[in-house]
């Protein structure tokens, strides 16, 4: 019955992707997007931020939470691009870009955490 | 209680119709009638050329699923006094072809059965001199739920996946391989992976989890897709990490 | 395998609306849940402008909070939060179905496989918020 | 318009009974194909609403001897002694074989088959799968099916008229439901395993795809029936919709009481009332003397008047609600959503209903029939093992028992026999003729369907009930008479081709006439009382004239003649039916 699909290795990625957002980008998005913003919470300053962010150990985290957060959109984004807009024959195309997107996003990601000074 | 209630039926006739159509019937509203009792009341008294199955009228048979009021039912499970005062409208269940009135035709999905093998698969069959395979109270609370499927199609029509890709293999057929899997007398799964795991299987769900919802007998479909997925991920990591010998 | 005789008639396939999942709650529940994914991709994006003004230095950074604060930014923010919750308890919720737990033979109640999964939520999101306001 | 197809053996009807039939040929010779033609779905099939379970020794204080006694008592000596030995003995191998086929019984702790109490029975033995047992082994069979490649299904096909030439069966002319088409099936034997015929009674557990129809293809053909007469009342069926409530739940304990809450089965010759269940006493009687009882007790004035007449009561709440959940879920569902009455907390209205025909096509021991290349097994058939009333729970078994039985005779006969002769397709352009000329271009007509059958229904209700007469059953006749002429005055709305469900419906209305009133001859023309056969006019059970089957076959005219056979006792002389003891 045909070729034994990739399907597993993205569903890990998504799920994975899925477990980190639905965990820690709820409160990354309250403080940094809305808290700090609005001044709900006062900013921790420029040296606190840049000293957590080096940090080896922070550089790994935001590495892997952005690499699967990517992921996570690549795989629900295909398919609701398939089913919402009834597209699936434009598989390959819708393909490329969501997977093609996540690679990328991945690729800059890396390129930005590791020039952190 | 109003005395009478009525009922849009969706009328489609292949022989003469381009498109379905609605009829209006008015029929007796009694707090006993189930959606079917109203069907038959007009099959016998108003318009005997209405077309529509049923058998068991007791929830059991699965032939009687239509769509009423826009969601999948088994219509003799259905009163029409929750409808009240109407109207009620009764369409052919969603996603599969209409062939008359009614009645939908559900050939794809026996196909589709028959490829997730659900039938009991052993290495070795015991000899009935032997006795039974013993099974343990929790080794058959284990499948249990999804051997309750009665193959009513409701699953399939409330799955939007289904109505846009008539490849999926859908909600009960993976159910019931999943029934086997589960089954501790059961050696087959590694023949189910096969199909399960195509892209026409496991994963072509995106989890809408409507099937379960609309379930007649809580079989819980959505739940046997997702952990077949889990299943199927481990035996792909299984397969990536020892090429050599994960199969068996 | 066993096969059927069938002569099927002419049949009538509706077309599924491209408008479908305006139709009924639980679907337009389903795209809901399946474009919070979009939030997701905005947030990895605001991280990743976020630690690149970081690297650039204070002025650049003082200019990216400033941004943060431009009414735009935040109502998208606001939503995405929205939808990024969203996102979050409907994962939760649907994670018990994904994984049937069996203890002492006994299949674990949804519930009780749900609950770490929202207590997990709550230690993750303390202690990243104080590891950021300690300083 | 008309096609033609060929197979060895050929099986009308995809219930219990034909998948299992179907399974035992392909199993014999995998060589020979076989045909499932059914009106429905396979597993549509009525077998999906047996609930309480099936009947086959297997716990070590029981003996076949004691299922053979229990059985032949409880069929009031009507039994054929040597079949029931041979029913007992294959029951529990054909129940294991489902087991290791994938049936989910229900279990004892240490993984055993469990077995529960049932009506009639002295010893345990009846095997169940919560309350669901036919449906689980229906779906087993079916689900095993599939993986066979001899096996054909023609779903959604009914079967007009067996084609019979040289006096042997050679296949049968049968209708695509979905597109009209008319097709024929020859094969070298047909095996008949429709189910009964409990739609000629209104007031019914039975599916409304139970309408005799191998009963009548059998009988048109000139395929005697048997002993016809006995009709199986349910004691407890939900008044309204005639919804079964499984003897599982007295097995399990429910006690029946009156309007007074008293155990009135006391007062018939049941037992005495015991606050547990005990075995062949009380509720656990067997089902005719339950509900003659009910019918005793509304004369006396003590049942409860309920909207469709009156009900007593079957009261399951001292049986707390785990054992509800655990062992009778289903009986909780029913009861809620078509009641919408709590058994856990509330007393559930119930009344006796039609459940069985005892009778129907005569067969041998393995399912032959006395017209050559004719077989049936399943409730279609009558071997006879169920005599002049059926226990509980011995259904299933004898479905699968009869089914492997009439598969591998019939697979057997096959192998020997030549290809159908040519008269068969002359015969097949008759039938679509007929068809098309009676039903679709008929002018004039001005019956309808649905009004012949309820005439029917209450005429057999009126004249054929728990209790019946002479002249009830002369009424009867007369009134059928009557119908039939009706009928060729039949006028249908719906004159098209395809799914035309008030054809079938008109087909299935003529095949229940000629049942019924085969049914009304022999009770007729059987004055005694025996078993579910009861006179007013002669109530008591007459061995010296009665000890016989009845054998109704069709004459040339269309009215069906009685003759009899005699019954095959071998080791238990007729004795009293004694229970409560």
């Amino acid at each position: 019955m045909g070729k034994r699909s990739n399907e597993p290795f993205l569903w890990m990625l998504f799920s994975a992707g899925g477990v980190a957002a639905a965990l820690l980008i709820p409160i990354h998005l309250f403080l940094f997007g809305l808290a700090f913003p609005l001044g709900w919470l006062e900013a921790p300053g420029y040296d606190t931020l840049l000293a957590l962010a080096r940090h080896p150990v922070t550089r790994l985290y935001l590495f892997v939470l952005c690499s699967l957060g990517l992921f996570h959109w690549a795989h629900r984004f295909r398919y609701t691009l398939y089913d919402g807009l009834q597209i699936k024959h434009l598989n390959e195309i819708i393909n490329t870009l969501c997977y093609g997107g996540a690679i990328l996003g991945t690729v800059v990601a890396a390129y930005l955490i590791l020039r952190i000074p | 209680m109003a005395e009478a209630i009525t009922l849009e039926v969706t009328r489609y006739h292949p022989e003469r119709d381009e498109e379905p159509s609605l009829q209006s019937d008015e029929v007796p509203l009694r707090k006993e009638w189930v959606v079917l009792d109203a069907l038959n009341y007009v099959k016998d008294k108003v318009d005997g050329t209405l077309s529509f199955r049923w058998s068991c009228r007791m929830g059991i048979c699965g032939s009687c699923g239509m769509m009423v009021n826009g969601a999948p039912k088994l219509t003799c499970a259905t009163f029409l006094s929750d409808y009240a005062p109407g109207p009620v409208r009764i369409a052919p269940l969603d996603n599969f072809p209409v062939i008359r009135d009614l009645v939908v035709d559900i050939s794809d999905f026996l196909i589709k059965l028959s490829r997730a093998k659900p039938w009991l698969i052993r290495k070795r069959e015991k000899p009935l001199s032997e006795g039974e395979y013993l099974q343990t109270a929790d080794e058959l609370d284990t499948y249990k739920q999804f051997s309750m499927c009665i193959n009513c199609m409701l699953c399939y029509a409330a799955c939007p996946v289904y109505g846009l890709d008539p490849l999926f293999s859908g909600p009960a057929a993976i159910a019931l391989a999943q029934r086997y899997n589960l089954d501790s007398r059961d050696e087959g799964s590694n023949q189910r992976l096969d199909i399960l795991s195509h892209s026409d299987g496991i994963w072509g769900c995106t989890f809408v989890g409507e099937c379960t919802e609309v379930c007649p007998k809580n079989v819980d479909p959505a739940g046997a897709i997702q952990q077949y997925k889990l299943t199927a991920t481990k035996e792909w990591m299984k397969s990536f990490l020892m090429p050599w010998g994960g199969g068996e | 395998m066993s096969s059927s005789i069938q002569h099927p008639p002419r049949s009538y396939r509706r077309r599924v609306s491209t408008y479908w999942w305006l139709g009924r709650w639980p679907y337009l529940k389903f795209i809901l849940r399946e474009l919070s994914s979009i939030s997701v991709t905005w947030f990895v994006v605001q991280t990743l402008l976020q630690i690149s003004a970081l690297s650039r230095g204070p002025t650049q950074y003082m200019e990216f909070e400033a941004w943060l604060r431009r009414p735009i930014v935040l109502s998208l923010n606001a939503v995405s939060f929205f939808f990024i919750v969203f996102h979050a308890v409907t994962w939760f919720n649907l994670a018990p179905k994904a994984m049937a737990i069996r203890v002492g033979g006994k299949r674990v109640p949804s519930l009780l496989i749900a609950a770490p999964n929202y207590l997990a939520w709550l230690v993750a999101s303390v202690a990243v918020a104080w590891i950021v306001l300690r300083g | 318009m008309l096609d033609f197809s060929s197979h060895d053996v050929l099986l009308v009807g995809g219930g219990g009974a034909g998948l299992r039939a179907a399974i035992a040929i392909a199993e014999t010779d995998p060589k020979l194909r076989v045909a499932v033609v059914s009106k429905v779905y396979p597993m549509r099939s009525h077998t999906v609403s047996a609930e309480g379970g099936a009947a086959g020794v297997i716990r070590r204080d029981d003996s076949l001897d004691e299922h053979a006694y229990d059985t032949i008592s409880g069929g009031d000596w009507l039994c054929d002694q040597d079949d029931v030995e041979a029913f007992v003995k294959e029951a529990p191998e054909e129940l294991l074989r489902l087991e290791h086929w994938g049936c989910p019984w229900s279990r004892e702790a240490d993984g055993h088959i469990a077995v529960r109490p049932f009506g009639g029975m002295k010893k345990m033995r009846t095997w169940f799968a919560a309350d669901k047992t036919g449906f689980h082994m229906l779906h087993t069979l079916f689900q095993t099916s599939l993986k066979y490649n001899a096996i054909t299904r023609y779903d959604e096909f009914f079967v007009t008229k067996l084609l019979v030439d040289d006096d042997r069966v050679q296949g049968v002319v049968a209708l695509e439901l979905m597109s009209g088409k008319i097709q024929a099936i020859s094969a070298k034997a047909v095996i008949l395993c429709t189910g009964g015929c409990g739609r000629v009674f209104r007031f019914t557990t039975n599916a409304s795809i139970k309408s005799g129809d191998g009963m009548a293809l059998a009988y048109r053909a000139g395929a005697p029936l048997k002993d016809m007469e006995f009709v199986q009342y349910h004691p407890t069926g939900l008044p309204f919709t005639g919804i079964l409530i499984t003897e599982a739940a007295r097995s399990e304990g429910g006690y029946l009481v009156n309007k007074d809450g008293y155990r009135y089965l006391q007062d018939y010759n049941l037992g005495t009332a015991q606050p547990k269940p005990v075995l062949r006493s009380m509720e656990l009687g067997p089902r005719d003397r339950l509900s003659q009882a009910f019918v005793k007790e509304y004369e006396r004035g003590r049942t409860i008047d309920g909207p469709y007449g009156p009900v007593v009561h079957l009261d399951l709440r001292h049986l707390g609600e785990k054992v509800i959940c655990t062992k009778l879920p289903f009986v909780r569902e029913l009861c809620l959503k078509y009641e919408n009455i709590d058994p856990v907390n509330e007393m559930v209205p119930v009344r006796p209903v039609v459940h069985y025909m005892m009778g129907g096509v005569h067969t041998d021991i393995n399912g032959a029939t006395p017209l050559k290349g004719l077989y049936a097994a399943g409730e279609v058939a009558c071997v006879s093992i169920n005599g002049a009333n059926r226990l509980g729970s011995n259904s299933l078994p004898e479905l699968l028992v009869f089914g492997a039985r009439a598969g591998r005779a019939a697979a057997m006969f096959a192998a020997e026999q030549i290809l159908p002769g040519r008269q068969v397709r002359a015969q097949a352009l008759d039938e679509e003729a007929r068809l098309e000329e009676h039903f679709l271009q008929e002018e004039g007509g001005r019956e309808r369907v649905s009004t012949i059958r309820e005439e029917m229904q209450k005429t057999m209700e009126e004249s054929a009930g728990i209790y019946r007469s002479g002249e009830s059953l002369r009424r009867g006749a007369d009134k059928l008479h009557e119908l039939q002429e009706r009928f060729r005055c039949i006028s249908l709305d719906d004159r098209s081709r395809t799914c035309n469900t008030e054809l079938l419906s008109a087909l299935e209305v003529s095949y229940m006439l000629d049942v019924a009133e085969s049914m009304i001859q022999c009770a007729l023309q059987r004055t005694e009382s025996r078993g579910a056969h009861q006179r007013t006019d002669y109530p008591a059970r007459n061995d010296e004239n009665f000890l016989v089957h009845s054998l109704v076959s069709r004459t040339q005219d269309g009215a069906p003649r009685v003759k009899y056979l005699p019954v095959s006792i071998t080791r238990w002389p007729p004795g009293e039916r004694i229970y409560g003891t």
